[in-house]
């Protein structure tokens, strides 16, 4: 016969309403999704594989933070003692419960409010090593645990530079009232078992027992009545914190799971709004280190378009139009989010409901037959205005002898990616199909270009049958198989990734390979997946130029620490950025290894 | 509207107008656009004893034809220095124009003769070469609403009427339209200047007029030789019109005054056309915005029959301007010949109120 | 109605007073760096679409300002938004998003 | 003999001059047809680009004055030069020519008979006068009760009065025209007046900041922002007081039958004609000649260029020197100037007048 009484019932109807919802929501992303991704999740979870790399990534992500333990330890700490130390308390917990009732079914308030309904007095030190004994011990150590992870978050509000970051999310009310909520948890659940156990002497572990015996001490009063209101109070809470919880922040929790499995099982994002990306939304904790890693919050002080931000307004269906607008799409926060989610397919995503409906009409372009080469290059808008990019170019080439083809010499029709940042794929399609039908009357076997921008949409979207390289990676090429001779000119640089290069292209390793033959290439601060945006990204809609100067002067600043002679980079874009408020030349790749010829 | 500001602007532009004995030439197409208006000049030039002198040999000043493209400069000077000629012949020294461009040449040829005496000397020869005739340059060059103008008081006190509403007692709201060549080219040659010209306003204010200033005042009534002469290119010459039609409506205007053959012309009959092209009429009643020339409106004062200053032949009635002011006409003589014969009676059109 | 043979021409005046302003409003809430704008043209001169057409960016904001909005619903749809006229401007008006705007305007407006 | 020196004309270079002699020990006179001294200065509100007051300029201007013989009212009927220097003579300026300014508080003594006054070198300063509006007809100022100068308005905005249409009503949209009476072979003016420019900025910030909800519409041919913070003050009309900038010249402009002014222009960065009505319009009146530097200059036999103002004698090196042994040039006298350049330029005139009297550098 299981023990009862009514103060379970809060807790237990929450439990109650949080399952039902829980398997809701699985049941909606997973029925939402399209068929090819219902596919991939049926086979993949019968792939052990793939449901042991799952089950890590859920064991090092959600219950360890291990990226947060990278980040900082504390920030790791805290946010581990919750999960970790909650979630070994429910299984702790439920193992001793069954050393008191033999069942094999419990009924699920029994274990969370067991020492409501045992309160033997086992509990001496001597038998501390007794299976109750053990197990007191152990839940009073995980409480302890829980509790100091609640302390971090308590001074985490006021030092937020002790973990690792300089700003945290600015919650709505309800995030206030739930935070509170869950906070409330585990300090009544301390006080409830700590009254009872010094109530009844006993039933309480190192903690409890001790501390019990300490309130009846200190409080007046009728201890029993004492302990009941706070085991209500701990029911309450937690029932409270069930039903608020599909509703808020700490869905994140079952939801990440989902994702995790999603993401193993080879599900990817969509253009479009879709069961990932819901999932995606709901998978965010709102932890904040987005905001920290953003540029336009610590170099221009805008700090309201974050990625939490913009997830939150995706929840609460409704985003402000600057949220979506107001960012480089750098890469940078969903380099660093703990979850992983890919915060610019979601703005891109929201862009598009913008700007999708707006017409293009290009039918001006005719284009004539470009003629034959092997290669042919395609050197970007914005290589037209930087004119030395494309004559070092163009001098490379004919340097190694390339049978070349400069695809846009009197100018190019846009490869289509600042359309696409803007939400405007359709449009871009067009300009695409232009460009696609250029590149195959060519008959080239490899595209190379001086522009990351155009480099990701080649690689991305193009679908080309040749190879596209950009030019970083193609003059590494020429100068290993010998076709261009170098001679270092031991000239200490720094290296600048662009962001759809770096973080955008994976491509970190080519451009230093060449620089290190070359020159003498300085460390910087932020490089490769950290490094900084230059700040003239066009993925950046509607931001003041004294804005954009402000993240351009941080990251020179950055960048510029170690007094080289020239910032080189690789993205003629970031070139004519930086050359604005750099006192250091700023020059590409390319010049540097035209220069570089003997 | 500050009229102590526009009387300092026509202070500084007064031209010296030659009171009598006036060799006087006709405009080449004035005669089939308003014929009454010639006649009428002389007939009050006479009547206020002034003598104007006619050679029925003298031609054209080829204005028009210089200002198409057609005949060259060296072409016009000579042909404007046999005027000459037939003025020095007849022994006078006051030339008078009736056409607004003839002015316009007259005063380039001799403003030109002044600057560059070898041009002048030049087309002596060639006149010379040509007619065997030689010519003075006239001492005063005048156009004949220069002359109207100068007689505006004698015309006054003469009249029988005045630009007075008969039934409110308010002046008539006249707006004036002054021909481009008559002070765009040379302000000084006008009465007042080029921007606020007094030749016409002058006679309004002096008749009982008010005189209305609107927006496109000084906008080109639509003639612009080019414009017109060239079928094709008739849409830009309404258009002008039209431009001032919808720029003066407002103001509500009951007369357009004007002194140059084209003007009138084309505010008389593009009214007709627009209406018949898109249904919009203006002035009162649907019945359009009377146009008039300076000789048909001074007629008009002295008292003349309406029929004979030829305002039978407008495309815009100027019968209702007649009612107000109360100048009698008989409706029964509108389309009687000078025998007494009935002329035909043009139909009426379809939006215009004919009276 | 009579065909006289020739019809009346489309005023090229732009009548400021009867302008229509609401695109303006729409635009410059969005983007209000098109105020210091100083018609010195490189935003035009460097126009990937430029070399292929007649757009002219410069003179489509102009437009608006004055109140005439059709010339734009014509082209706008021409630019292909790389971004080069934002980097020349010396300004520092940020055109993309002024296009952005400014299709925004014509996709609320009509 | 060689310690005295005139200077003609008490505007601000005049003033600065005469201040700047003084301070060197030497026995000025400074010589003014109006009543009051100042200048055009006196009649303005606040100065381009830091809207400094004017008036503070000539108390500062006029802290330089205080051993400076003010001799104001008169015009020089005469002029000779002999060996040790000049003599001037001087009449009476006829009553009621002066332009007598209220608010000059600061009178100085004004001549009571014609006189003579003798210097060994005379400084002319005798500066510009404002291009006379009415003489482009169709603007039609003087004509149209709507239609008002830059002076006008600086002059309103001097006075504190409420800056209204005539009608009486709060002008919801101004326009104001730049380069009139300048740049323009139809007034036979070639030459750029070039503040004019920065004083239609400025007066169209000071007008928004009186409406701000109201428009204002610079008409302009090129904006010269030629010196420092000018540009700056350009960018704030449009960013910050949202001052519109349409590039063409007006062409003409008439009456509505409220009163408002109609424009025509050529908007000539679309390439169309404009059509505009305005309640208020504002021309922006460029320098000309002074009519009184012209009998001087006469008496001297002093150059004046195709455009009517004095030539110094080399217009790099010898700017201040006016070719004759003794005379100098200071400020507008030689072309349009900025109330900055014609302070520096005046110090400069003085320092070489200086150097003269004392006998030593300048020599012509």
């Amino acid at each position: 016969m299981i023990k009862f009484n009514l103060f379970v019932l809060p807790f237990s109807l929450g439990l109650i309403y949080i399952v039902y919802s829980i398997i809701m929501h699985y049941y909606r992303w997973i029925k939402a999704l399209p068929a090819l991704d219902k596919v991939k999740l049926s086979t993949g979870i019968r792939t052990p594989s793939k449901v042991f790399a799952s089950l890590k990534e859920i064991f090092l992500e959600g219950l360890i933070h291990r990226k947060l333990w990278k980040r900082n330890p504390l920030l790791g700490y805290m946010h581990m003692s919750f999960a970790l130390g909650w979630f070994l308390l429910i299984v702790m917990g439920n193992l001793e419960s069954r050393v008191y009732h033999g069942a094999h079914f419990n009924a699920p308030y029994y274990p969370i409010f067991l020492k409501f309904f045992i309160h033997d007095r086992l509990v001496l030190f001597f038998e501390i090593f007794t299976v109750p004994a053990f197990f007191r011990f152990m839940m009073d150590f995980l409480l302890l645990f829980v509790l100091s992870g609640l302390v971090l978050a308590l001074v985490k509000r006021k030092q937020s530079n002790w973990f690792g970051m300089k700003q945290t999310t600015r919650h709505s009310l309800f995030d206030r009232v739930i935070l509170t909520c869950l906070w409330l948890i585990f300090p009544m659940r301390l006080l409830a078992e700590s009254y009872t156990a010094g109530y009844f002497h006993g039933g309480g572990g190192f903690l409890t027992q001790n501390l019990g015996n300490l309130l009846i001490a200190v409080t007046p009063g009728p201890a029993e009545l004492i302990a009941y209101f706070f085991w209500w109070s701990y029911s309450l809470v937690l029932g409270l914190f069930f039903i608020m919880m599909p509703y808020s922040r700490y869905m994140h929790i079952p939801s990440e799971l989902l994702l995790i499995v999603f993401r193993h099982c080879g599900i990817q994002p969509k253009k479009w709004g879709s069961a990932f990306s819901d999932l995606e939304v709901y998978s965010c904790s709102r932890c904040g280190v987005c905001i920290d890693a953003c540029q336009l919050n610590f170099a221009a002080g805008i700090n309201n378009i974050q990625a939490v931000y913009l997830i939150r307004g995706q929840r609460d269906q409704y985003i402000p139009e600057n949220i979506a607008l107001t960012c480089m799409l750098c890469g940078r926060c969903q380099e660093v989010c703990p979850v992983g989610i890919k915060v610019d397919s979601l703005r891109l995503i929201k862009r598009r409901e913008i700007g999708s409906g707006q017409v293009s009409d290009f039918s001006y372009i005719a284009s004539s037959h470009p003629g034959f080469a092997d290669v042919v290059y395609f050197a970007g808008c914005m290589s037209h205005l930087t004119p030395s990019i494309t004559i070092a170019m163009e001098g490379l080439f004919t340097a190694a002898g390339v049978n070349y083809l400069f695809l846009d010499r009197d100018g190019s029709i846009c490869c289509g990616r600042p359309l696409m940042l803007a939400g405007k794929d359709k449009q871009a399609n067009e300009l695409m199909e232009f460009n696609k039908t250029l590149i195959r009357q060519t008959r080239a076997r490899l595209l190379v270009t001086s522009c990351p921008i155009c480099y990701k949409i080649f690689r991305e979207e193009y679908n080309l049958p040749i190879r596209i390289q950009h030019h970083s990676q193609y003059l590494l090429d020429l100068v290993r198989n010998g076709k261009i001779p170098l001679q270092s000119q031991h000239r200490k640089v720094v290296y600048h990734d662009p962001c759809d290069l770096g973080r955008g292209g994976n491509i970190y390793s080519a451009p230093r390979e060449l620089l290190g033959k070359i020159s003498d290439l300085l460390p910087s601060e932020k490089e490769c997946a950290n490094a900084l945006c230059c700040g003239g990204s066009l993925g950046l809609m509607n931001t003041s130029v004294q804005s954009k100067d402000e993240v351009t002067r941080n990251a020179l600043h950055s960048l510029l620490e170690h007094e080289p002679d020239f910032l080189v980079t690789a993205c003629p874009l970031c070139k004519k950025t930086f050359a604005k408020h750099s006192g250091t030349e700023v020059k590409d790749i390319a010049e540097m290894v035209y220069d570089a010829i003997p | 509207m500050k009229r102590e500001g526009k009387k300092l602007i026509w202070d500084e532009y007064q031209k010296e107008i030659a009171d009598d004995n006036y060799f006087y030439v006709r405009s080449c197409v004035r005669q089939n656009f308003f014929p009454g208006a010639e006649k009428t000049f002389l007939r009050y030039m006479k009547e206020l004893g002034r003598n104007v002198f006619e050679n029925p040999s003298h031609t054209t000043c080829s204005g028009i034809g210089y200002h198409s493209d057609i005949v060259p400069f060296e072409t016009a000077m000579t042909m404007v220095a046999r005027q000459f000629a037939l003025m020095s012949e007849a022994g006078y020294e006051n030339f008078v124009t009736s056409c607004i461009t003839s002015f316009g040449l007259y005063s380039e040829v001799l403003e030109t003769w002044h600057h560059f005496p070898e041009i002048e000397e030049k087309t002596r020869v060639h006149l010379k070469n040509a007619t065997g005739r030689e010519f003075n340059k006239p001492k005063n060059l005048a156009h004949a609403s220069d002359v109207t103008f100068r007689l505006r008081k004698e015309i006054a006190k003469a009249g029988k009427y005045r630009l007075v509403n008969q039934i409110t007692g308010n002046p008539i709201r006249v707006v004036e339209h002054i021909g481009c060549h008559y002070s765009r080219m040379f302000p000084s040659k006008g009465v007042g200047g080029a921007e606020y010209p007094y030749v016409l306003v002058g006679m309004i204010e002096e008749w009982g007029g008010e005189v209305i200033d609107y927006p496109e005042r000084r906008h080109c009534c639509g003639f612009g030789f080019r414009q017109y002469l060239v079928k094709a290119n008739r849409g830009y010459s309404i258009s002008a019109s039209k431009k001032k039609f919808d720029s003066m409506k407002p103001y509500k205007p009951e007369l357009i005054l004007t002194n140059c053959p084209g003007c009138p012309m084309f505010l008389d009959r593009w009214q007709y056309t627009i209406s018949e092209m898109e249904g919009t009429t203006y002035g009162e009643n649907s019945q359009g915005i009377p146009v008039m020339t300076y000789e048909e409106l001074a007629g008009l004062i002295l008292g003349y029959d309406p029929w004979d200053l030829g305002l039978q032949v407008h495309q815009v009635p100027v019968e209702p301007l007649m009612d107000k002011i109360g100048i009698p006409y008989d409706p029964e003589k509108k389309f009687l010949d000078k025998d007494g014969n009935f002329m035909g009676k043009p139909n009426s059109p379809a939006f215009l109120k004919f009276y | 109605m009579i065909d006289f043979g020739y019809t009346l021409t489309r005023d090229r005046q732009l009548d400021y007073d009867r302008g229509d302003f609401r695109f303006l409003r729409i635009v410059r809430a969005m983007e209000p760096s098109l105020d210091v704008c100083i018609g010195c043209g490189s935003c035009t001169a460097t126009c990937s679409a430029g070399h292929f057409t007649g757009f002219n960016i410069r003179k489509l904001h102009t437009l608006i300002q004055r109140g005439d909005n059709e010339t734009i619903k014509a082209e706008l749809k021409k630019c292909m938004f790389c971004g080069k006229c934002q980097l020349v401007c010396p300004r520092g008006v940020n055109l993309r998003n002024l296009i952005l705007a400014m299709n925004r305007a014509i996709e609320q407006l009509g | 003999m060689k310690q005295s020196v005139i200077v003609i004309g008490g505007g601000i270079s005049g003033m600065t001059a005469a201040g700047i002699l003084a301070l060197q020990g030497l026995d000025v006179t400074l010589l003014e047809k109006e009543t009051a001294i100042g200048g055009h200065v006196a009649h303005w509100d606040r100065l381009f680009p830091d809207r400094k007051k004017a008036s503070e300029v000539l108390d500062f201007a006029m802290e330089g004055l205080k051993k400076v013989k003010l001799v104001t009212g008169v015009t020089i009927s005469g002029i000779s030069k002999h060996d040790d220097g000049f003599t001037v003579s001087t009449s009476l300026q006829d009553a009621g020519c002066g332009m007598q300014d209220a608010n000059t508080t600061q009178l100085p003594p004004a001549a009571d008979h014609d006189s003579l006054f003798t210097a060994s070198a005379i400084l002319l300063a005798t500066g510009f006068d404002l291009f006379e509006a009415r003489k482009k007809e169709e603007y039609g100022y003087g004509i149209y009760n709507n239609v008002i100068t830059s002076a006008d308005l600086e002059k309103n905005f001097k006075s504190g009065k409420a800056i209204l249409t005539h009608e009486g009503k709060v002008p919801g949209r101004i326009g104001i025209v730049h380069c009139v009476g300048s740049r323009d072979e139809k007034v036979g003016n070639l030459y750029c007046s070039k503040v004019c420019c920065v004083t239609g900025v400025k007066q169209a910030i000071e007008l928004k900041e009186l409406y701000p909800a109201s428009e204002v519409f610079n008409f302009y041919m090129d904006l010269r922002m030629f010196d420092r913070h000018f540009e700056e003050l350009y960018y704030e009309a449009q960013q910050k007081w949202g001052v519109s900038f349409i590039r063409g010249r007006l062409s003409e402009c008439s009456e509505n039958p409220d009163g408002s002014i109609i424009l025509k222009t050529e908007d000539t960065l679309t390439g169309s004609p404009l059509k505009m009505t305005v309640d208020l319009l504002v021309l922006l009146t460029g320098f000309v000649p002074a009519q009184s530097a012209k009998t001087i200059c006469s008496m001297l036999d002093l150059k004046t260029g195709s455009d009517g103002f004095v030539n110094p004698a080399d217009s790099h090196t010898k700017n201040n020197l006016s070719g004759i042994n003794g005379v100098f040039l200071a400020g507008a006298v030689k072309g349009p100037v900025s109330i900055q350049e014609a302070i520096a330029d005046a110090r400069a005139a003085a320092a070489l007048l200086a150097g003269y009297i004392k006998s030593t550098l300048v020599n012509d």
